[in-house]
């Protein structure tokens, strides 16, 4: 039973971080049906920088508790990504506003190609690793194990989501950008400028890619200039399968996402009798994904584009 | 013959006799490897071609395409190395590897039919993955792929007797390995073409078309939308799969890395930058894709005729570049290097007055 | 619709030819004879690192030599190191071998990665051009009967066999937990390791998997823990070794972690941290500190090029063995020096090299080191078979 | 086919029900289409006029009731098989391949009467070849029944609003239909137009022999038009007869026309 | 002095001219409609006036002061709104959330809560719906919430496009004493409309346009009359 009830918990933990990230993607598809593919690599920026002034600090031996140090880190990140996410939106996507619909997808792999590239030279080809500065408290809870960094992890993914959820459902500029997401002529009409609504969009969805880059850096201690790929791949996943566009949809997704991950690689060795281990663990997980998708093709809690004639 | 006609053949057979002696010129200025890299540009173009039938002529978005070009490639390697001690002879093997992966096309099409745009692509991404993933561990309990190890000493092509693997003497010249695998490409990629080309302007084209423009009212004007979009992936599919085959004849060994995610990724870029559903536009992409990222390993070359020595390592910049040449060509060519006939005029007048004076009458209603 | 193709096509040829004509005139300005040698391994991508290493081992000896002076034949001589990189993809990896060898190299330090090293492996053997893998380990690589293929570095067979037996007879360890990574390299070491503890009387109680991207190891290790052994294995390289020790003891799991040459590197103690302390892992050859050079060459490489992430040893001593194989044959040319090659007798920094029939390196040592005060320190040197 | 057997009933739609959720948009509605007439359909917005013409042409299955066309029941069919019986429709919301041209458009039509294949369309083989001149012939003369013929080789998302309409109805009717059903055709047209479209739609009938129902909500144009009229309103049929039958009908100046029309 | 004024207007899409040369001004609390044919550029002409679409040549004055270039989230904040063709609901806002965005330029939020307040007791059915998606809501109902939401901006002129389209006659009724109402306490209005009987009767001055030209313009009464107009537009 315990190792049940870890498994369920590893897979929360893993799962925070995916929607995390997948709360940054879900944003911009909400507002431009853009898959933002750039998306992981701000993530990794985000990571790069919160490292590398984290380690400034520690090298330089400041005396300050663990967790002032990574906010500070994650102070230094959220502007530098949100000015990555505004310059790539002025510049890669705003020109193909009214281009066909896989343009902009092609510019979003340049822009993830070169923003890995950039941060190869600027941080080079190493893994860099994370000081080990946060508390390592441990609980038991039910005969698992979590610590203070998981727990961290999963309060304030699920903080995050309900902080967004009550932005864009009630205040003035998630009414905006709602509207600007359904139209953004009609939205002018109304006084929106929709050029700000969407810049405004990706700057906060970047924010939230730097709180995920650091938190994952944090948790995994390491970073490297190629994993924002991997885990835009994964965030991008639970984002469909919650239902893009949709922010707790991405929350629920993420976390469906970690914890079927973690059953699969937990226990499909004992469903197949041996005969598939845990190296099918992302065969299972697809799986879940395309069976999901076949009974609800708008993922889980997306709208149901009901088909008008 | 009246002097257009005329003028078309001039064309035509100049073209012919520039493309038979492409690999000569090209290995005299440049080198054996560009021959190579030739043949790997006419790979893709096969690929490309095929992935266009179900992008560019369907419209349905698919991410996991490599997973085809990986089943044509196991079928050919698996029946011809070592492995299982058989050595079928190419002629049964392209077909098969054709034909199984148009079966897998229909196998993994048949799931995502009632799916749309980013949702059939986050699908098919799986589903290249789960392949490549089985591919990969399917060495235990029994080996049937060799796992991450992949397979080696794969059979060269052998057409009547004469090994494409070795240098052969013909007429006098010498051909060597890529030389010949060159003219074999370029014969089938010519065939791919063809069919290409013929099945764009058919019933079963307009078929495709219909659907990417409107499912509903396609299925409305009596098409079977189930039917032709596996149609669709069937073939794209067998293409890919033929690609596969060669691929893996060509190369004498292959293994699951050869085909990730990135891979159909780069495909995808290839037909939407030389311009989606337009064969010369994406025969020039597929070629533009696969020179590119080679022709960028000469800029530390090239730092060092200009500036005396290398400033920056070349392979530092490289992928730099290469992204970097992603964006501009896309924002200066928003509809692909050449666009078809029908998105050119799509952009031209962008807002044309029956469009815009009724875009939105309607959409509100229910 | 040709017309066009070959219009695109043309202008990229073009476009290249004039590039390559401006890259055909490098070291005309240098004194003595020009040979080339290549070194490919990734450059690019997330192996970049270990590549970059790579690179940088064979660097240095090309720049040693060249300082010191190379005579054959009574010719002063100069080498040219020409890199490239494969991206860790075997398509690439032909392609740029094939590169090479128009480029006239007459040997090749190269590839990292056993999925590049063979398919580039059948290029060089058509061109007869000796090439020593400082990386690959698959056995495939020399199992294919090519007279130019050669490596340093121990094989999967021969470092599996030591892990597995020293794992059973010396640290006692019976009930034993298996992780790869699903790579050629993870997964050779780890069936070869799997085979030696079986035959050694081990008991293999759990086999799980991992991919060379991941970071979270929690589930499978939650798994393991429920089998409770004595030791787990892992097959793979540092960047997920590092993470999945560190999962491990926060899982409360208590064995022994030990690992092959991919983890024995100071990046895992730096990603694992404390948790690193008292695990083993393996390295091909003897101590670098222990061999005659090797603490100057440790220097040397760390001035230059910062710390070394793990082959730049076995790249550097690659190129001397070839350039001692020139000497011994009084030449550069393939064919001739490529005989003395195969008697290859040479005292590098990673230890005695000698080939076999095959091209593998024979008689060489592995060392098991251990995490000892954030430090890996030798425990002990094993012959293997 | 058509007109032979005129005045028995082609389409007989029996007790039908539909409901979205809980909410219930058609509710026991039947009616008849005998062959050869004009049929109107109307009813204020929101009465469930398109949902029932979604359930006839396949695209919704209602959920209690039935449906016979001909000789057979519709029941469980898909839009293409119902197509291939011969109902063929248009859109409210003009659903053309607006990147094709409209020559193209209308050869689309032909496909469910056509029948080349994959390897056809490769070998391009006599038959295959007669097959798209003949498709290639009837398509032109279709576009020119209603008048675009010129506008063959544009897009047709480049025609005007009363062209694209025209086409949409040339693209059903390459289908052979038995049964056309027009959703709001006269919608956004000004009276002229309205009186071309007219026009148009009564020769189809005359012409052709073919059965139409119409949905629309300009009575006058309507009232002119058809043989036969039904009125929704909430689901409910509430009204079925000639257009003056239906004209006087309280219930029907109540809930759609107000007083001063009627 | 009028409250807009049109001035030698073209309007092109491409190299396509839609709308060449009008002239025309509608002054404070007058209320003129627009007639034409399909296509004539009636749509274009008021997209252009909201500022949706770029001007290609020539001036347009609201209120004495040049919009021209101005964007259309700039002239909102000068009082003219447009209710577009199709009517332009966000459909998967409730209600409520499209009468605030028609709030959206403005902060007083105690006089915004009024007028929505008054907007419900003019449309109960959009009341006893706040709380619904606006998708939900029939064609009529959709109407009028997008003729509230675009008076919660206070406008000085109101642009209508079509707002009769695809409405049943009962529903079309309504819609246009709406609009009379609202004319009535001084909001002007300029009036796009097919059924140009209507059109006439509601309106005191009417413009005809034709292939992107104002053709003929006057006093709704005169044009009701005229025997050119009567053919082309009554359907007599």
């Amino acid at each position: 039973m315990d190792i049940f009830v870890q498994q369920i918990i590893n897979g929360l933990v893993l799962g925070s971080v995916y929607a995390l990230v997948a709360l940054g993607y879900t944003m911009v598809y909400g507002i431009l049906e853009l898959i933002n593919f750039a998306h992981g690599e701000v993530t990794m920026i985000g990571a790069m920088v919160s490292l590398t002034v984290i380690s400034a600090l520690v090298g330089v031996g400041v005396d300050l508790p663990g967790v002032v140090i990574v906010l500070l880190g994650l102070l230094a990140a959220i502007p530098v990504c949100m000015g990555v996410g505004f310059t790539i939106e002025r510049l890669a996507y705003r020109p193909l506003r009214n281009a066909p619909r896989l343009a902009p997808l092609i510019t979003a792999i340049g822009v993830s190609i070169v923003l890995q590239n950039i941060a190869m030279l600027i941080w080079g080809r190493q893994y860099i690793s994370f000081p080990p500065i946060l508390p390592q408290g441990r609980h038991q809870i039910l005969g698992a194990t979590i610590t203070d960094v998981q727990i961290a992890i999963l309060v304030a993914s699920v903080v995050l989501m309900l902080g967004l959820t009550l932005m864009v459902k009630k205040s003035r500029l998630g009414r905006a950008m709602r509207a600007t997401a359904q139209s953004p002529q009609i939205a002018g009409l109304m006084g929106v400028n929709a050029n700000t609504v969407i810049s405004l969009t990706f700057i906060l969805g970047s924010a939230l890619a730097a709180v995920a880059g650091v938190m994952v850096s944090a948790y995994y201690g390491l970073a490297h200039y190629y994993m924002g790929f991997l885990l835009g791949l994964k965030a991008f996943s639970a984002a469909v399968l919650g239902g893009i566009g949709n922010l707790a949809g991405a929350v629920l997704g993420g976390l469906l996402l970690g914890v079927i991950e973690s059953l699969g690689a937990g226990y499909i060795g004992g469903l197949t009798g041996g005969v598939l281990g845990s190296n099918y663990q992302d065969v299972f997980a697809f799986f879940i994904l395309i069976l999901v998708l076949m009974f609800r093709p708008s993922g889980l809690l997306g709208e149901r584009v009901g088909e008008r004639a | 013959m009246n002097q257009k006609s005329r003028h078309a053949w001039l064309v035509f057979v100049a073209l012919g006799i520039g493309l038979a002696l492409l690999p000569f010129l090209v290995d005299a200025g440049l080198g054996r490897s560009w021959v190579r890299i030739l043949d790997l540009a006419l790979l893709y173009v096969m690929l490309a071609l095929g992935l266009n039938i179900v992008v560019g002529y369907a419209g349905l978005l698919d991410l996991g395409y490599i997973a085809f070009y990986a089943v044509g490639a196991y079928c050919y390697a698996l029946l011809a190395s070592p492995m299982f001690g058989l050595h079928l002879p190419f002629w049964v093997l392209l077909p098969l590897g054709a034909l199984v992966a148009g079966l897998f096309g229909v196998l993994l099409g048949t799931p995502t039919l009632r799916l749309r745009g980013d949702y059939l692509a986050i699908v098919t991404l799986g589903f290249g993955e789960i392949i490549r993933i089985f591919l990969n561990n399917l060495n235990a309990p029994i080996n049937i792929t060799n796992g991450p190890q992949g397979v080696n000493q794969i059979d060269p092509i052998s057409i009547a007797g004469l090994s494409l693997g070795k240098t052969q003497v013909l007429f006098g010249v010498t051909f060597s390995s890529p030389h010949l695998y060159y003219y074999l490409f370029l014969i089938l990629t010519l065939v791919v073409i063809f069919v290409s080309m013929r099945l764009q302007d058919s019933r079963i084209g307009r078929a495709w078309a219909a659907i990417r423009e409107d499912e509903v009212a396609a299925e409305a004007m009596g098409i079977n939308v189930r039917n032709i979009k596996l149609l669709a992936f069937a073939m794209g599919a067998s293409f890919g799969g033929l690609a596969g085959g060669l691929f893996a004849g060509f190369q004498g060994f292959i293994s699951p890395e050869s085909f990730n995610l990135m891979e159909s990724i780069m495909i995808l870029c290839m037909i939407v930058l030389g311009g989606m559903g337009n064969i010369p536009g994406v025969i020039l992409g597929a070629v533009l894709l696969t020179v590119l990222p080679e022709a960028l390993r000469y800029i530390g070359d090239l730092q060092r005729a200009w500036l005396g020595h290398v400033v920056i390592d070349p392979s530092d910049l490289r992928m730099l570049l290469f992204g970097f040449a992603l964006i501009l060509m896309m924002l200066f060519r928003p509809a692909g290097l050449l666009p078809s006939r029908q998105r050119k005029r799509e952009l031209s007048a962008a807002g044309d007055i029956a469009e815009q004076e009724q875009a939105s009458v309607y959409d509100a209603r229910h | 619709m040709k017309i066009t193709f070959v219009n695109g096509l043309l202008a990229a040829v073009m476009a290249t030819l004039l590039l390559g004509a401006c890259g055909r005139q490098d070291g005309a300005a240098k004194d003595g004879e020009v040979i080339k040698i290549g070194s490919v391994s990734p450059l690019t991508g997330p192996q970049a690192h270990l590549g970059k290493d790579n690179e940088n081992g064979a660097r240095l000896a090309v720049d040693e030599i060249n300082a010191a002076g190379l005579v054959i034949g009574g010719k002063k001589m100069h080498i040219d190191l020409i890199s490239e990189d494969d991206q860790a993809d075997p398509k690439i990896a032909t392609t740029v071998a094939q590169k090479l060898v128009d480029n006239g190299v007459v040997g090749v330090i190269g590839h990292l990665n056993s999925g590049a090293t063979i398919p580039a492996s059948t290029i060089y053997h058509s061109a007869g051009i000796p090439q020593i893998s400082p990386s690959a380990t698959a056995i495939a690589y020399t199992a294919q009967g090519y007279n130019t293929a050669f490596r340093v570095m121990t094989n999967d067979e021969q470092q599996g066999h030591v892990l597995g037996q020293y794992a059973v007879t010396k640290l006692g360890d019976k009930k034993i937990a298996i992780i790869d990574d699903r790579t050629a390299y993870g997964q050779g070491l780890a069936d070869e390791f799997a085979k030696a503890a079986q035959a050694a009387g081990a008991d293999i109680v759990a086999r799980e998997y991992t991919t060379d991207r991941s970071t979270d190891f929690m589930a499978i290790l939650t798994s393991i823990k429920a089998k409770s052994p004595d030791l787990v294995f892992f097959g793979g390289m540092d960047p997920q070794a590092g993470p999945l020790t560190k999962q491990l003891k926060q899982l409360g799991i208590n064995a022994q972690v030990l690992g092959g040459d991919g983890m024995q590197t100071p990046e895992y103690i730096k990603l694992a941290g404390a948790d690193a302390e008292g695990e083993i892992a393996s390295n091909p050859g003897l101590t670098l500190d222990s061999m005659p050079g090797g603490k100057a060459f440790k220097d040397k490489f760390t001035a230059r090029f910062g710390q070394i992430q793990n082959y730049a040893p076995y790249a550097y001593d690659a190129v001397y063995v070839l350039v001692d194989a020139m000497k011994r044959a009084n030449s550069t040319d393939p064919a001739k020096y490529l005989p003395a090659l195969k008697t290859t007798d040479y005292q590098g920094v990673t230890g005695h090299i000698r080939f076999d029939q095959k091209g593998d390196v024979t008689g060489g040592a592995v060392t098991l080191y251990q995490v000892k005060n954030g430090a890996w320190q030798p425990l002990e040197t094993v012959q293997s078979k | 086919m058509p007109g032979t057997e005129s005045m028995a009933a082609l389409l007989r739609v029996e007790k039908i029900s539909k409901r979205f959720g809980g909410i219930a948009a058609l509710n026991d509605v039947s009616l008849v289409i005998e062959s050869g007439e004009i049929h109107g359909l109307i009813g204020p917005n929101g009465a469930g006029k398109t949902t029932l013409f979604n359930i006839i042409t396949g695209l919704y299955t209602p959920t209690h009731g039935n449906l016979d066309f001909k000789c057979c029941s519709l029941l469980g069919m898909k839009p293409h098989q119902v197509l291939k019986l011969g109902i063929a429709r248009t859109f409210q919301n003009i659903r053309l391949f607006a990147n094709m041209t409209a020559l193209e458009n209308v050869m689309v039509g032909r496909h469910a009467r056509s029948h080349a294949g994959m390897l056809g369309a490769v070998i391009r083989n006599a038959a295959t070849r007669a097959e798209e001149a003949a498709i290639q012939r009837r398509s032109r003369e279709l576009l020119e029944l209603v008048g675009i013929d010129r506008h063959r080789h544009a897009l047709a998302k480049h025609l005007s609003y009363g062209d694209q309409r025209r086409l949409e109805i040339a693209r059903a009717l390459a289908t052979d239909p038995a049964l056309l059903a027009l959703d709001e055709p006269a919608a956004g047209m000004n009276p002229t137009e309205r009186e071309t479209l007219k026009d148009l739609i009564v020769s189809l009938r005359d012409r052709l022999g073919l059965s139409l129902l119409v949905i629309e909500h300009d009575v006058k144009f309507i009232m002119a038009m058809c043989d036969h009229i039904s009125v929704l309103n909430f689901g409910e049929k509430i009204a079925d007869g000639t257009p003056q039958q239906v004209r006087n009908s309280p219930a029907v100046i109540e809930a759609y026309l107000g007083a001063e029309v009627a | 002095m009028s409250l807009l004024a049109i001035q030698h207007l073209s309007v092109s899409y491409g190299n396509i001219q839609a709308v060449s040369r009008a002239d025309f001004t509608v002054d404070e609390g007058e209320r003129v409609c627009l007639i034409g044919a399909n296509g004539a550029g009636k749509t274009t002409l008021l997209k252009a006036i909201a500022g949706m679409l770029p001007v290609a040549h020539g001036a347009i004055h609201f209120a004495g002061q040049s919009i021209t270039r101005l964007a259309s989230h700039q002239i909102v904040h000068l009082g003219l709104a447009l209710v577009p063709e199709g009517r332009g609901i966000f459909s998967r806002l409730s209600v409520q959330e499209n009468l605030a965005m028609g709030a959206y330029i403005r902060r007083d939020k105690a006089a915004v809560q009024q007028e929505t307040n008054e907007i419900y007791q003019r449309f109960p059915r959009l009341g006893e719906r706040r709380n619904q998606p606006a998708g939900q809501l029939s064609g009529g109902e959709q109407q009028m919430l997008a003729i509230g939401r675009a008076l919660l901006s206070r406008p000085r002129l109101l642009l209508l496009d079509e707002p009769s389209m695809g409405l049943a006659p009962l529903m079309v009724k309504t819609i246009f004493e709406t609009i009379a109402d609202v004319a009535e306490r001084g909001v002007s209005v300029l009036l796009v409309e097919q059924n140009a009987r209507l059109a006439l009767a509601t309106c005191e001055r009417g413009l005809v346009m034709e292939r992107g030209e104002i053709a003929l313009q006057g006093a709704a009464a005169t044009l009701a009359q005229d025997a050119t107009i009567q053919r082309a537009y009554f359907g007599v």
